[in-house]
């Protein structure tokens, strides 16, 4: 029996669709744990604001993530949970900073100014960062084989479609942003 | 039912296969993915360290102890920028200065003690650098032939306490090398005093004229870039006020490419030149009269020798023609206060009898107190009831008779030459260096006690003998040793009890002296302000401000009672011999890294950006191999 | 197997002394390659060139090598769109030529560049005002016209023909190929032309800049003239040198004359309009930068005689030789004038690349001088032995020469 | 802010550097510094003044009379030009003249490598990395991470320590203000210079000392008949050493 042309051809379009929108997507990226179960939205109910961890300096810059240092400012000791006991003895002990994975970090050749953004420009850090304070545990980290960043500035979905203006950021969403709002930049404005 | 499976299903699944994934996510993202792997860094990454902070210390790399402002992201300096009106060095900065934060991590940093042995360098451990230097030590005073001997670079240290008392307890000698820049001029003509040795110091501010006989003023000594300044401030100025430079040199340096005049002269043949100088400024009446009559003595003898260099003849020994000599005497006199500067013991080193000329030539020109004005030296622990041995100059060092020689982490080989050292050494001598660096006189040391690098301990720092006013700062550290360096005056100090011998305990009393002194202002470099020493209520708070980066600066010295010999006693023939002497081989023409000479620590690696990658400086290989044909 | 390749009719070597001429060129093209690799390992340290002199050895080669390439789409453009039906006896060999000189220039390109894999980016972020994305995108759609007409020849090969399909594509292809030496033609005067603004947009540099004619400087028309000129020049002396070579008559002598005739037409063209934009340079150049001509001459090796040399005595010189019929009567002359129209173009590829930079430019600079490394000059070589292969293929196995079985039969 | 403000209200700064070359002596801090602040890599062993990465390139000029008289020394840095001859010939848009700063920028990840740029300047104050950039172990700790390290093969140039800007604008962000603090933005040669050679400024404010000093006699710009309208002033009080250094290399004599 022959085999009819389009079932032929079906033969060789399905698995090749399975491969690319399946398999694809597993082997782009690998994923890797977070060194603390860090509760977000825990922090976000005792009454915290972003900024009083992430904080834009005086000088302009903008602090990133805390410093062991500032966590151990409310959690000196064991005892209230196992999260914040593996902080005490893992890094605030021995004075060691957390090696957590950053989702948002950017290639070493962008620069990036929060204080523009956020202190003039008055964008809300959900904007960028979507409801990352909400979350009570840290999302795994997803990092790209092939360039080695974050799946963040790509985004979830591996089409970009439909995506949330927060999912995302690579160049062409700075610059889509920016061209919105008729903000004209120069590449060094952004890149280092 | 038999399936048939023919070429053309192959191509159709093949094409499906194709469609499939031309219509998954796989070619586009990997176009993109792709696009950032080409541009993916193969190179360091580099990440703050901490948040960006300032902090404040000196440049310990030479003697101008230049203010530095680091850049530091947490505890790591990235940078440094100079520090405006900082008393040592008013907002200059050098390429070693600016490179001293790479300096710890120098491919000839040295972190544990080494030993060479039968020409093998091995590392040891902290036990047997104790043991080999304490059986030194023990060996040391039994022979003359094999006494110890100890170089400091930077006298007067809390410190250099602790060497002399080691030179005492040994009764060997307590070296000091000369300092750098025009620190000999001034010598010569301070020992001219009457009321005993006077220090003296340059302020080029005060200068319409400086002629310079090698002492690389422009590019090398002093504050850097401080003579360019003014000279560059003054051509703005109504041409009365205006500063100019005239070197007189052999060859034609860098200090002579930038001068206003150089003049070409035989090698050797300064004694005459300055003497040729002199006789026009006497034989025409120029010389500064009152300053002779006031503050002079023994000018008629002096007349006498400078009568025999007429210009013919000086243009017969030196080379210039009579025309110019004449011509520079008359218009120095004529743009008085001008100021004459001997060679520079690192670059190019004058005779004694030169100096001799140059010190009369200054005082015919009536410089002391205006552009060269007294100075005293900054306040210093009192050797109190402690024996210590006073300084041997390095000159003074005789030949074949150390049998063991320590030598400081401040030593420069420019001014300590190795050569010379080695003619002091007896057989089998032991050379131990503190040095944290395989090179220069660290390499040449048969036992090397590496200490803290360059940023990584607290220093003394005096600024330069020939400033116009003494300096210091007790420069904080901005880096942290590495954790298990085992500090090289522990282990002389620990070999020193071994061999049965005792120090005094290590004093850190400089802050207290000067306290005590009450004497000039201190910088405070982060609000950029004097504070007058006096108003200092505190010892602890005097070291709180020098852990801030302080610098204190002495006021200006009284201009003191006395007269200048013009001659020294049995000066004349020595100096008539050596002015009518032959001149000398004409020197290598080199153009090293500005202080690089003076510095004990070897050139940041960055800096083959200069002599590599320009043609601005002679690259170190050329200059050391010219150097030992020298 | 390698008989059966052979086109019928047609008379080759033996395959034994076939392989032992391929090996020299081989082996060239096998120490080029590992210049290549050093290139791409070590880096472009393995050359001599610098920062100061920037282009070197390799530029200079592509300018050249696709100005005598351009016999490829001026043979074509005269045969599908002018008609010229006796340079059908050399169309082929002009194509596998073009195609040697296009792929060896863009091989070596990748390798002239420090980061080939980013080359890309050209495509994707073009810069519209650089002469070097008209060049990009020119060079890369030619040399893919070249590669679409090489593929009749392969297809019309004896064993190819065999497989089915491959008649029929042939024949398809043959129909269409007036359109494509329509578009070869197109592309070919844009990147040729865009070769030559490479240097003339240069503002900076006095000597390299010309005026501009809209948005072309001078040189842009002047580069495809001249590689217009000498395109079938070079097909001339190709055809004749493989004829040497392989001791063949492969072309009837109307199709030299026709050859030299067009060639030495264009030359004159090209040698009076390079006339009158020296006389404009020399002129307007010292009006704008205070600079006289002249001093672009004050620098030896570099006088006058280069001017002399390029214009006349390899411009004027061979354009007469070549339009005179007594001199194209004599083959050893007219090869002779066409090896001189060929040097010329040489010549002023060389000035525009090597002059140019060697002149000084800040007040304190002097003239520099540069040679290539050894990795430089393989990888130049390995372009002629690469050349040499597979034309040496080309020729062996596939019909270039449509005249040479007739001629053959006649003679 | 720039990036938050519409550029139709943005006032323009053209950012210029003076060069008194009555104050230089050669010393090389100004290279030092922005090999610094730059993050350029020492010199690999076999490289020469004419293949290493220099940035800011101190020339001897040669003596501003026949009888010898002073040396000039003249630091070369990109001379940020308002009609770069540059940027066209890039071809895929590694280079950028930024209409609000005058900052001529070079983008190092974007950049081939095909060296064009490099041919069509004629202050020859390009590099290209001809090696890979290698640091001695640890010394990497010592970069600055404002500055991103460029890899082997790219071509690199003076930006005026742009991310200096970067910085004082985040700054005067951070404080809301609009525009930054000149004090805030100062490139490393400048900052590093022991003679006071070097001024920098924004020329666009007419009372700036850049302003002042760059429209008087004294001052003058390399190949300025070139009309590439460098933003780079030099000055000398030697009328001399204005007339050999304003001339055209390829002019002997």
């Amino acid at each position: 029996m022959k085999l009819p042309a389009p079932v032929s051809f079906a033969v060789g379009l399905v698995p090749a669709l399975a491969a690319g929108w399946l398999l694809f997507p597993r082997l782009l990226y690998r994923t890797e744990a977070q060194p603390l179960a860090f509760n977000h939205k825990a922090h976000a109910e005792g009454g915290m604001a972003c900024t009083d961890c992430h904080a834009v300096a005086e000088n302009g810059r903008f602090a990133g993530l805390p410093s062991t240092e500032s966590c151990a400012g409310c959690h000196a000791e064991k005892g209230e949970s196992k999260t914040i006991n593996a902080l005490v003895a893992s890094y605030v002990e021995p004075g060691r900073e957390v090696p957590w994975l950053v989702h948002a970090r950017q290639p070493d050749n962008v620069y990036f100014p929060h204080a523009p953004h956020v202190t003039t420009g008055k964008l809300a850090c959900t904007r960028c960062h979507g409801p990352e304070g909400e979350s009570t545990t840290p999302r795994a980290y997803q990092v790209n084989r092939l360039s080695g960043y974050s799946r963040d500035l790509w985004g979830p979905s591996m089409t970009r479609a439909g995506r949330k203006e927060w999912q995302g950021m690579k160049m062409s969403d700075c610059i889509h942003c920016h061209r919105a709002g008729g903000r004209e930049s120069a590449c060094l404005d952004c890149h280092k | 039912m038999k399936l048939e499976l023919s070429r053309r299903d192959l191509f159709l699944a093949g094409g499906g296969a194709v469609a499939g994934i031309a219509l998954s996510p796989v070619p586009w993202k990997l176009l993109d993915d792709l696009a950032i792997w080409t541009q993916q860094p193969s190179t360091p990454t580099p990440r703050p360290a901490g948040p960006l902070a300032f902090r404040h210390t000196s440049c310990s790399l030479c003697p101008a102890s230049c203010g530095l402002k680091a850049r530091c992201f947490g505890a790591q300096p990235v940078g440094f920028s100079a520090v405006p009106g900082h008393p040592a060095s008013d907002g200059g900065l050098c390429p070693l200065g600016l490179t001293a934060h790479h300096l710890a991590k120098h491919p000839f940093r040295a972190t544990l003690p080494e030993r060479v042995s039968g020409g093998k360098r091995e590392r040891i451990d902290r036990a047997a650098a104790v043991a080999t230097l304490s059986a030194a030590l023990a060996a040391c005073g039994k022979n003359p032939k094999r006494i110890f001997a100890v170089v400091d670079g930077r006298p007067g240290r809390s410190l250099s306490r602790t060497w002399r008392a080691l030179a005492t307890a040994t009764g060997g000698l307590y070296v000091t090398p000369p300092a750098a820049g025009a620190s000999r001029s001034l010598e010569a003509l301070g020992k001219r005093f009457d009321g005993g040795s006077l220090a003296l110091g340059v302020d080029f501010s005060k200068a319409r004229r400086v002629v310079s006989f090698g002492t690389p003023v422009l590019t090398d000594a002093g504050t850097p870039g401080l003579l360019a300044r003014l000279r560059a401030e003054s051509r703005r100025r109504p041409a009365a006020e205006r500063i100019e430079v005239i070197q007189v040199e052999a060859t034609r340096s860098r200090g002579a490419a930038l001068a206003d005049r150089f003049v070409p002269i035989a090698p050797g043949t300064e004694a005459a030149f300055a003497l040729g100088l002199a006789h026009v400024l006497l034989d025409e009446k120029l010389a500064d009269a009152a300053f002779l009559a006031a503050r002079t003595s023994g000018l008629d003898e002096f007349a006498s020798l400078a009568a025999r260099f007429a210009p013919a003849l000086v243009e017969q020994k030196t080379g210039v023609p009579a025309g110019v000599v004449t011509a520079l005497a008359r218009d120095l006199a004529a743009s008085l206060p001008a100021l004459v500067l001997g060679g520079d013991p690192a670059s190019a080193p004058l005779s004694a009898e030169a100096e001799a000329a140059i010190a009369s030539l200054n005082l015919l020109l009536g410089a002391p107190f205006g552009p060269l004005p007294v100075r005293a030296d900054a306040p210093r622990e009192a050797d109190g009831d402690a024996k210590l041995a006073s300084a041997t100059p390095f000159d003074a060092l005789p030949d074949g008779s150390v049998g063991l020689l320590l030598l400081d982490a401040t030593v420069a080989e420019g001014l300590v030459p190795w050569e010379r050292l080695k003619r002091a050494l007896s057989d089998g001598a032991l050379v131990v260096s503190l040095s944290p660096f395989r090179a220069g006189l660290g390499e040449k040391a048969t036992l090397l006690l590496p200490g803290p690098a360059p940023l990584e301990a607290m220093l003394e720092l005096e600024g330069p003998s020939d400033a116009p006013l003494s300096t210091l700062a007790l420069a904080p550290a901005l880096l942290l040793p590495p954790k298990d360096l085992p500090l090289p005056e522990e282990i002389v100090r620990e070999a020193t009890a071994a061999a049965g011998l005792s120090l005094p305990a290590p004093s850190s009393g400089r802050a207290a002296a000067l306290l005590a002194s009450k004497r000039g202002r201190i910088y405070d470099p982060s609000a950029a302000s004097f504070e007058p020493l006096a108003g200092i209520a505190s010892v602890d708070a005097l070291a709180e401000l020098f852990a801030r980066g302080a610098c204190w600066i002495d006021d200006a010295a009284p201009e003191p009672k006395g007269r200048f010999a013009l001659l020294r006693e049995g000066e004349a023939p020595r100096l008539l011999e050596a002015a009518l002497g032959a001149p000398s081989a004409l020197p290598a023409r080199l153009t090293t890294l500005p202080r690089e000479s003076v510095s004990a620590a070897p050139p940041s690696l960055l800096l083959t950006k200069l002599t590599r990658e320009t043609t601005l400086f002679t690259p170190p290989a050329a200059a050391n191999a010219s150097a030992a044909r020298a | 197997m390698d008989d059966t390749l052979i086109g019928r009719g047609l008379r080759r070597t033996t395959l034994p002394r076939f392989l032992l001429w391929l090996v020299p060129w081989a082996a060239l093209l096998a120490l080029g390659v590992y210049a290549v690799y050093l290139c791409f390992a070590v880096g472009l340290n393995q050359t001599n060139m610098d920062n100061r002199f920037a282009f070197g050895l390799w530029i200079y080669l592509d300018l050249t090598v696709i100005a005598l390439g351009a016999g490829a789409f001026f043979t074509g453009f005269l045969l599908y769109i002018l008609k010229k039906k006796e340079l059908k006896a050399v169309i082929n060999s002009a194509v596998v030529i073009g195609f040697i000189c296009y792929s060896g220039a863009v091989g070596i390109l990748m390798v002239d560049v420090g980061q080939p894999l980013r080359a890309w980016f050209t495509f994707w972020h073009p810069n519209v005002h650089s002469m070097l994305t008209e060049v990009t995108f020119c060079l890369t759609l030619y040399l893919s016209v070249l590669a679409i007409e090489y593929a009749p020849l392969v297809l019309k090969n004896r064993r190819v023909k065999e497989v089915p399909g491959a008649l029929v594509l042939e024949h398809q292809l043959h129909k269409v190929m007036v359109v494509f030496a329509g578009i070869g033609t197109l592309l070919s005067f844009f990147h040729q032309g865009s070769l030559g603004g490479l240097y003339g947009v240069l503002r900076g540099n006095p000597f390299a800049f010309r005026t501009h004619i809209g948005i072309w400087p001078t040189t842009f028309f002047l580069f495809i003239l001249s590689a217009a000129a000498v395109g079938p020049s070079f097909v001339l002396l190709t055809t004749w040198l493989v004829g040497k070579v392989s001791k063949k008559r492969l072309v009837s002598p109307e199709v030299f004359q026709t050859l030299a005739k067009i060639s030495g037409s264009l030359l004159l063209v090209y040698v009076v309009l390079k006339g009158i934009d020296s006389l404009i340079w020399i002129n307007t150049a010292s009006a704008k930068t205070g600079v006289q001509v002249s001093s672009f001459y004050a620098h030896p090796p570099f006088g006058t005689w280069v001017l002399f040399a390029e214009v006349v005595l390899l411009g004027l010189v061979p354009a007469a030789l070549l339009l005179s019929r007594r001199v194209r009567a004599r083959t050893g002359l007219l090869v002779l004038a066409a090896t001189m129209a060929c040097a010329g173009v040489v010549l002023n590829r060389y000035v525009m690349t090597i002059q140019t930079l060697a002149l000084p430019s800040l007040p304190f600079d002097s003239f520099l001088s540069y040679s290539p490394s050894w990795q430089e000059t393989a990888a130049f070589l390995a372009v002629l032995g690469y050349g040499v292969l597979l034309y040496s293929i080309s020729f062996r196995w596939l019909n270039l020469f449509p005249e040479e079985r007739e001629l053959a039969t006649k003679g | 802010m720039h990036t938050t403000k519409h550029s139709s209200t943005l006032p323009a700064h053209r950012y210029t550097l003076v060069v008194d070359l009555d104050r230089c002596t050669g010393c090389g801090a100004c290279g030092t510094a922005c090999a610094v602040e730059n993050n350029i890599p020492p010199a690999n062993e076999k490289a020469t003044e004419r293949t290493g990465t220099v940035w800011m390139r101190v020339l001897e000029a040669p003596a501003s009379s026949a009888a010898g008289g002073p040396t000039t020394f003249v630091p070369i840095p990109c001379q940020q030009c308002d009609n770069p001859p540059c940027v066209d010939v890039c071809p895929q848009r590694a280079i950028e003249y930024d209409p609000r700063t005058g900052i001529v920028g070079q983008i190092p990840v974007r950049c081939l490598g095909c060296r064009y740029c490099m041919v069509a300047c004629p202050y020859h104050t390009r590099s290209f990395n001809w090696w890979s950039p290698e640091w001695p172990a640890g010394m990497e700790s010592t970069l600055n991470p404002d500055v991103s390290v460029r890899t082997r093969g790219v071509v690199e140039k003076c930006n005026f320590c742009v991310q200096r800007l970067q910085a004082a604008r985040a700054k005067a962000s951070a404080a809301g203000q609009k525009e930054i603090d000149p004090a805030d933005y100062v490139p490393a040669c400048v900052e590093a210079c022991p003679s006071r050679a070097l001024y920098f400024g924004d020329a666009a404010d007419e009372k700036s000392e850049v302003a002042v000093l760059s429209k008087d006699g004294e001052s003058f710009r390399l190949l300025a008949a070139l009309g590439t309208g460098p933003k780079v002033f030099y000055r000398s009080s030697d009328p001399v050493v204005r007339e050999r250094l304003s001339r055209t290399g390829v002019t002997r004599g």
